[in-house]
């Protein structure tokens, strides 16, 4: 009797955990026809078995994938601010949100419902226009990024041949929509995040660029479906085949969306907020909502270029692949969460030296490493495992080349002895002052 | 095919359109049935400053120095651009391509050179 | 297949909204809105592109101009204060409608002199490139690498003039830095 | 190209870093400060003219308000000074305890200080809860010791209010076991953290000739490594029968400052074990008359606070209240050399140079 009372407090445990094994157990019956794009749009085109009635079908599936597209970036952003604010509560030593609903899952909707309900504020001496515009405008480039993204096998909305290039052009709209946000609300706090923020994208696309031209040279594709495939069929993932480029990719896409250790566009303790410092109620919500769904993007795009996509050891033929990508996704943002309760903010000057006398000549130097190392792959009619050479070769010269930047620039290593303060033992009267060495 | 592979992004373009303007006219429904405040005066739609008023015009010039970091930028992207299609076909290619395109390379690496030297690169 | 008449109806929206965008451009009074206007406009422009098929081109017009010349633009807007507000009252007014016409006299006469319809839109897909990057990565290398390398050329004059620019407002400053100290 | 003009910007009083209702008025070229004007009194209530009005004993309270992160080391400066000058001798035991207090409230105050200086340099909270982790224990022992913990009021003239109840001794005693370890930890944390250095190294530096001349005290001097305690040069409260160390920075940066406080809160958790070892038994406050009337005369007597010298001038026309009662903040003194170190820096050297100097503004403005 005791043993069954014992398990009372449990009961809401238990039921969250049934009700996800029922999700996931929905989720993966609903895969294959609500995802697979080709085969929904197939059965539409059969049932009309007039040709002509194309279109239709075409529309219709497109329709459904895009707001499946829709539908997954509300959950990221309403599971994602929960994940978010637990998880740094835990690494906190805090509680975190936990009284509305189980667990306080349904916090995000009651932040919602606050944002809706506050006043919204605009400056007298605005431009109403632009200011009106900003917060709208910033979600079509963080939504239209999500299309190429491939989810599973036959299971991407928008498969073009230019996959890389196209997500890079959606997203570098971006900086002029947050420079409008900033400029448009006329204050100096507002201005300067927008001007640290165009800046610091501005140098920061140069090394993504070339880092993703790296992973382009090496593939022979911008179509992101096949760039998942060549992964797999090479059995390497990228990511350790060209671990520099992955860094560059990962440290410049945080400067990209304004996270830990690269936020400094919106740092509170400087800018207060930076280019949303005027932005009250929903319009701040949804500047908040854009960066949050951003971190789920550089997820994604990590994912699929440099960690294999949808593969996993064979588990993908047992679990739905898009599972398999989805925990790969939260993986990365789990690791930006880290970052953003761990690490203090870089300076502005800090950054712009890091991206130009670092990352931007390395990378270039990257660049050319693998451009060779491709053309001795394609030319020399060598054996499969000379790429698992080159990415050994690789990691090794990823960290030389790093030694090698940091003796250059001479960035101190500081040593715990280096740095402990003298202690001066028993000081003793005002006039010990005499006896110390000279102060000037 | 092109064309229509692109309606699908015209289709997303409307619904990343329409998707942050839900909350935002759910906001504005608030604001009709009487449960959120629309009483802006005076104070209210200042600009902040730290609780005190502000001084000085905001639009007005700023740094040149930021100038130069565009057009580093342009340079750079367009360099980006050109380099694009000859990734996408070098894989195929045998080695006289690569000399070709390290020449275009070389050519910018010695401008990122040059801009280092004359110090354009430290941020004041 | 998309239809004829669609595709009509596609290019005709898209065009007119290019079009709204860039007079938009020239009528607002703001130069930040007029900047807003003019990305727009390449917005629109790169639409057209993908009409085109050309969807290499439309990506470089999105990347390169509504992605990076939009803001060489805006920091060229943030230098000039007082024109970013009010650009109403400019001298330019009669020049540039002068230019305007010419231009437009110009692109007339390209329109009615070549046969585009010969050479674009679907006469185009009938080509039916199913890597345009590809294909522009093999013209680009052989064809015309002489083109491509000159490029690499232009652009580095580019960088050097910026610096040059720079420098010279560089030594300004160090003359007044050195006046500060002597005093 | 053109010559472009500075703007003003204001940096508080409302805004996140400026740790207070302190208010700065920039003037900025780009991101860089070419001048600057400290605006205080946002927060004064005219304590030491209203202490004028109030007998000796009534006064304390106000101490707390002072500083109100360091309430108790601010209670003690002001009784030591009246126990001065009206003569009264605070018994033994009372002297042991109001020491062990005292670095209790030091620990506390630079917890505070230092984890906000993390903030201000951009880590997002992390720091400085896993501090406020340390502080909290430690403000749960004054409240179990006086009911109160931020603005303690828990020392008297003559001795201190209550004696610590019995549950008191083994709750810090698990305390001082833990502190070094956990100091230790936030030292892997953020001493070695590469941009944490980056970001505080060579920042705000102070030379020991300008910390001197600007008669900087506490931690902010101490950073620029010019050996001076008062609790070694001018000793109270018996300190110089403890042996503790004083720890002294290299170049006096943000950074050292930030390292001087850490290492100070080891010293103090070595004072305490000292005292706690030594606590004599016997009365916690001797029996003063109940409107004191010190003899006539004046006096300025000074202790170690948290952040530096604090200085009570009081003077005593013979009446139950102080004639006039002058505080010296530490805060306000170390203050005055933010401008000539941030003119010339950026805003975010600014901002940690600012928090890097610990001021809190209720001592400043008082």
């Amino acid at each position: 009797m005791s043993l069954i009372f014992s398990f009372i407090p449990y009961i809401k445990r238990l039921i969250v955990l049934i009700l996800i094994l029922f999700g996931l157990a929905v989720g993966f019956i609903l895969s294959k026809a609500l995802f697979d794009l080709s085969i929904y749009s197939n059965a539409v085109f059969d049932f009309m078995i007039d040709k002509s009635s194309y279109n239709v079908a075409y529309f219709s599936s497109s329709l459904i994938g895009a707001l499946g597209i829709i539908s997954f970036i509300g959950l990221v952003l309403l599971v994602g601010s929960w994940v978010e604010r637990r998880m740094i509560a835990k690494f906190q030593i805090r509680v975190g949100p936990n009284r509305v609903g189980i667990f306080g899952l349904l916090q995000p909707i009651a932040d919602a419902i606050k944002l809706m309900q506050k006043e919204v504020l605009v400056p007298a001496v605005a431009d109403k226009l632009l200011f009106f515009i900003a917060p709208v405008a910033i979600f079509i480039p963080a939504i239209l990024a999500w299309a190429p993204i491939p989810w599973g096998p036959n299971m991407t909305y928008l498969n073009i041949n230019i996959g890389i290039l196209y997500i890079f052009a959606v997203s570098s709209l971006t900086v002029p929509i947050i420079f409008f946000a900033g400029w448009s609300s006329m204050n100096h706090y507002a201005l300067l995040g927008s001007m640290r923020t165009v800046a610091m994208m501005v140098s920061y696309e140069i090394p993504i660029s070339l880092s993703l031209l790296s992973v382009v040279i090496i593939t022979g594709t911008l179509n992101l479906t096949e760039i998942v495939l060549w992964q797999s069929s090479n059995s390497i993932w990228l990511g350790l085949l060209i671990p520099f480029s992955l860094f560059t990719f990962f440290f410049s896409s945080t400067a990209e969306i304004n996270r830990t250790p690269n936020d400094i566009a919106e740092a509170e303790s400087e800018i207060v907020a930076g280019y949303h410092i005027e932005y009250s109620g929903m319009k701040a919500g949804l500047f908040m909502a854009v960066e949050l769904g951003n971190a789920v993007l550089l997820g994604a795009l990590v994912t699929s270029l440099f960690l294999n996509g949808w593969f996993l050891f064979g588990l993908e033929n047992y679990i739905p692949p898009y599972i398999i990508f989805i925990a790969k996704t939260v993986a990365i943002y789990i690791v930006l969460i880290w970052l953003r309760a761990t690490l203090p903010r870089f300076r502005l000057d800090q950054l712009m030296n890091f991206a130009w006398k670092m990352l931007i000549p390395v990378s270039i130097i990257n660049f050319f490493m693998i451009a060779i190392e491709t053309t001795i792959i394609t030319n020399l009619d060598s054996s499969k495992y000379i790429i698992y050479l080159f990415a050994i070769i690789n990691i090794a010269v990823f960290v030389g080349l790093i030694i090698l930047w940091s003796k250059i620039f001479k960035i101190d290593k500081f040593s715990p002895e280096k740095i402990a303060p003298i202690f001066a033992q028993k000081i003793g009267g005002i006039k010990a002052m005499e006896g110390t060495k000279s102060v000037d | 095919m092109i064309v229509e592979e692109y309606f699908r992004v015209f289709l997303l373009l409307i619904l990343s359109i329409l998707f942050p303007l839900l909350p935002l006219s759910g906001s504005y429904l608030f604001s009709k049935i009487n449960y959120r405040p629309f009483n802006s005066n005076d104070v209210k739609s200042a600009i902040y400053e730290c609780g005190v008023e502000s001084e000085d015009i905001t639009w007005r010039q700023f740094n040149a120095k930021y100038f130069l970091y565009a057009l580093g930028f342009v340079i750079f992207d367009v360099e980006v651009i050109f380099l694009f299609p000859w990734a996408v076909i070098h894989s195929e290619q045998s080695y006289d391509i690569f000399l070709k395109v390290a020449i275009f390379v070389g050519v910018l690496a010695f401008g990122l050179l040059y801009a280092w030297k004359w110090r354009a690169l430290e941020w004041q | 297949m998309i239809e004829f008449s669609t595709y009509n109806v596609i290019f005709f929206s898209i065009s007119s909204f290019t079009l709204i965008s860039a007079i938009s451009v020239g009528l607002v009074n703001s130069l930040m809105r007029s900047l807003f206007f003019l990305i727009l406009t390449f917005i629109g422009v790169a639409g057209l592109f993908i009409l085109l098929s050309a969807d290499f081109i439309a990506i470089a017009q999105l990347l390169i101009y509504a992605g990076s010349i939009s803001i060489l633009l805006l920091f060229a807007v943030m230098l000039t204060p007082e024109s970013s507000t009010n650009n109403g009252n400019s001298k330019y007014f009669l020049p540039g409608i002068l230019i305007g016409i010419i231009f437009t006299y110009l692109m007339v006469a390209l329109v009615t002199i070549f046969q585009f319809n010969q050479l674009s839109g679907i006469h185009l897909k009938k080509l039916d490139f199913d890597n345009t990057i590809a294909s522009i990565g093999e013209l680009l290398l052989g064809k015309y690498i002489i083109a491509f390398e000159l490029a690499s050329i232009l652009l580095l004059f580019a960088l050097i003039g910026a610096i040059s620019i720079v420098r010279s407002n560089e030594s300004d400053f160090l003359i007044s830095l050195n006046n500060k100290d002597k005093k | 190209m053109t010559v472009q003009e500075n703007y003003e910007l204001n940096i508080g009083p409302q805004h996140p870093s400026t740790h207070g209702v302190f208010r700065i008025k920039v003037s900025m070229n780009g991101e860089t400060i070419e001048d600057l004007d400290m605006i205080v009194g946002y927060l004064h209530r005219s304590m030491e003219k209203l202490s004028e009005e109030r007998t000796y004993t009534q006064n304390i309270p106000f101490t707390d308000r002072a500083d109100y992160l360091a309430a108790m080391s601010n209670n003690l400066g002001y009784c030591l000074a009246i126990e001065k000058l009206a003569n009264v001798i605070p018994p033994q035991r009372a002297t042991v305890l109001r020491v062990i207090f005292a670095e209790l409230q030091r620990i506390a105050s630079h917890a505070m200080a230092n984890g906000t200086l993390v903030s201000d340099a951009g880590a997002w909270q992390t720091p400085l809860l896993y501090m406020f982790r340390e502080r909290e224990k430690i403000l749960d022992l004054f409240e179990m010791t006086c009911g109160a913990r931020l603005t303690t009021n828990y020392m008297r003239i003559g001795g201190v209010a209550f004696e610590p109840p019995a549950e008191f001794y083994p709750l810090l005693n698990d305390l001082l076991g833990e502190l070094p370890d956990k100091i230790d930890e936030y030292m892997d944390l953020l001493s070695t953290n590469e941009i944490f250095i980056a970001r505080t190294k060579n920042v705000g530096i102070i030379n020991p000739k300008d910390a001197i001349n600007a008669s900087l005290s506490g931690p902010a001097l101490r950073g620029s490594g010019v050996p001076w305690d008062l609790r070694k040069a001018d000793p109270y409260c018996d300190y110089d029968n403890y042996d503790f160390d004083v720890p002294l920075g290299l170049i006096g940066d943000s950074y050292d400052r930030f390292m001087v406080r850490m290492f100070e809160v080891k010293e103090s958790v070595k004072i305490i074990k000292q005292a706690l070892n030594n606590l004599p038994l016997g009365m916690h406050k001797t029996q003063i008359p109940l409107a004191l009337r010190p003899e006539p005369g004046q006096l300025y007597f000074r202790t170690e606070g948290p952040r530096g010298e604090l200085g009570y001038f009081v003077v005593s026309d013979g009446g139950p209240a102080p004639y006039r009662l002058h505080i010296r903040p530490p805060s306000l003194i170390n203050l005055s050399l933010l401008k000539q170190l941030a003119i010339g820096s950026s805003l975010p050297d600014a901002i940690v140079t600012l928090g890097s100097i610990d001021i809190v503004v209720g001592e400043i403005d008082r």
